[in-house]
């Protein structure tokens, strides 16, 4: 293995480690007798002026973004979190259920919603307010939005498999066939339109979100 | 397309690993396949065609059928539990077979048998072809396998993440965990509609009091009950009840013949034993 | 700015991701009228003998490590999904099929597709739900994602090997699982487009929620 294969065996170790190496650990992946040291010295000086450099932190390597390129780099190291058991059921029954109101959600899951899981599903920009239902109180009813629909590559909401296809493609593996009747897709609501936001009757009968 | 490749193929496809390797099972031996290797008939007709040893194109569906026929008899003889689908191939396979033997009949509404052998052709060539697409797909270099991605990445801010990250998967799979929990929690037992034995020895006694003379059994029944499974239940417990009084020796049973009306009266405390038990 | 910092810049940018960039997302953080398409060409040149490379996939740009050393790094982090039999050829099939119905993959396969196959396949984020097939029942149909792309080092399902050899056979015509009779004249059916809500006439019952 001759000198410039080395090179690239540690280029390509240092690329793929999620920490950073020690010039021993990398030896181990090289012919013994390789002379590491002069390996990352000569990979280091090949990087010296590129956007990325290697450089050595406590006596191990690592890449890193080049530091007059920091501005890059995002501020806070914003990590992706995860949503909740309980914030992610609320988003999949609003979307199979949409328009549906607070009250509807905590009947449909059988335990309360609290306000924290629709705002944390709002923030997220995939949950909106759709109208008002027409039933005394006007209570707000909620939808996707269409980043919802861009998050998961679908065309509509309608798009979303129904149960039957849940339970082909083995999502509802622990429900007895015999019970399958008993998840039956919802039936469509035999209900008037729900208002719009702007409450505006005369225009509410076009404005059927379903 | 090199060797190495093609013995990926023929490893990947091949449930029975001699298959592969070619003819030193003698003919018998490979009939007896492990038929849980291989996933429904189809795929075993594609196994069986492969050892013809020619092009997809120009196997003997004769000869297919007739391996085939065979391999089912094998299996059954040896009583592995085929699944339906095989024996409806076997069967469609034997009515292909001697549609292909006899002359050729003039009939627009039905598939010429040329057509059904070509049909049954180009589908073992199809689930083949993808069989070898799929062989070379995994034998790709995959990410993660032989290739990585950036294995420390930092933030950088072209990404325009959502501040949450959520798949597809993680979406249905929550909406079918609360459908499965809504399945569950909608089990209702109904209460079974029953007299219970209890009832009935206490029913008994009290009315047993009350008819010194031979009583029909019917008579005793709870007169305000409507549901028909309850009924049943009652005369079944008063029966048993009826026996249960009589045991204790507080009740006399008579019946006068098999299935006919059974009579009760109780017992004086000085009787002599007359019970006539059916 | 002159050319060689604005390579700098996709160079730290696409060092310090993980996942493939956009040449549009790219450009967006150089100056106006910068030739991003130029310098990702300048840049996949500098890095073509290195231990890293750059390459197009999935319509997107990304460093990998080389794939001549995947024989070398693998001892390092060996982790190989292990797919069923039916699983691989289900992929397969929605690859070279896509957009394909669970009936399709059944009429090739000859066999029901058995849980827990598709299901893996969207749980690694390979295959997902892309729509619905307009005709009776509008079943749904599957295809593969980006990441499925990403794994397999393609830049597009155009890319697939051997696509267009069974193209020409025939091999990916309409399978219609209703069809008995693939030897007749009959025209193939034209494939209607799957589903994509919005150019539907029904609007109000259709409407896409924006």
């Amino acid at each position: 293995m001759d000198n410039q294969e080395q090179l690239r065996i540690c280029e390509a170790l240092l690329f793929a480690s999620d920490r950073p190496l020690s010039s021993i650990a990398l030896a181990e992946q090289l012919p013994e007798g390789s002379d590491v040291e002069a390996i990352l010295l000569e990979l280091q000086k090949k990087y010296q002026d590129s956007g990325v450099n290697l450089v050595e932190v406590a006596g191990k390597w690592m890449f890193q973004t080049a530091s007059d390129l920091a501005f890059l780099l995002r501020k806070e190291q914003e990590k992706e979190r995860k949503l909740s058991r309980a914030a992610v059921e609320t988003l999949a029954i609003i979307a199979y259920h949409q328009p549906v109101t607070r009250a509807e959600i905590e009947d449909i899951r059988g335990v309360g919603v609290s306000k924290g899981t629709l705002d944390v599903l709002m923030e997220a920009v995939w949950v909106r307010p759709v109208g008002r239902r027409r039933t005394p109180g006007r209570p707000m009813t909620y939808g996707t939005t269409e980043d919802f629909l861009v998050q998961f590559g679908l065309n509509s909401v309608k798009d979303l498999p129904g149960l039957a296809e849940l339970k082909a493609a083995g999502f509802l593996d622990n429900v007895n066939t015999a019970r399958l009747n008993l998840l039956s897709d919802e039936e469509p609501k035999e209900e008037q339109p729900d208002l719009p936001m702007d409450d505006d009757e005369s225009s509410s009968e076009e404005q059927v979100i379903s | 397309m090199n060797d190495k490749v093609d013995s990926d193929i023929d490893s990947f496809e091949m449930p029975d690993p001699r298959l592969s390797r070619g003819e030193d099972i003698d003919d018998e031996e490979r009939l007896i396949v492990d038929i849980e290797g291989f996933e429904g008939p189809l795929d075993v007709l594609l196994a069986l065609s492969r050892t013809q040893k020619v092009d997809l194109k120009q196997i003997s569906i004769l000869e297919l059928v007739k391996q085939y026929l065979e391999f089912v008899t094998e299996a059954r003889a040896l009583r592995l539990e085929l699944a339906a689908d095989y024996l409806v191939m076997a069967a469609w396979l034997a009515y292909l077979k001697s549609k292909l033997l006899l002359p050729e009949e003039e009939n627009d509404d039905e598939l010429s048998a040329e057509e059904m052998a070509a049909r049954l052709t180009y589908q073992l060539e199809r689930l083949g072809a993808i069989r070898e697409r799929a062989a070379i797909l995994m034998s790709r270099n995959q990410m993660g396998r032989d290739m990585f991605a950036r294995g420390a990445p930092e933030a950088v801010i072209i990404k325009q993440h959502h501040t949450y990250d959520l798949s597809m998967y993680e979406l249905l799979k929550a909406y079918a965990q609360h459908k499965t929990r809504e399945a569950v929690a909608d089990i209702r037992i109904r209460k079974k509609a029953v007299f219970t034995l209890d009832q009935a020895i206490e029913r008994l006694s009290g009315m047993l009091g009350l008819a010194l003379d031979w009583t029909s059994l019917e008579q005793f029944l709870p007169d305000d009950l409507i549901d028909p499974q309850l009924i049943k239940s009652a005369k079944a417990s008063m029966f048993s009840a009826t026996l249960e009084l009589a045991k204790v020796g507080k009740a006399d049973l008579v019946q006068k013949q098999a299935f006919g009306p059974m009579f009760i009266r109780a017992r004086a405390q000085d009787n002599k034993k007359t019970e006539d038990d059916n």
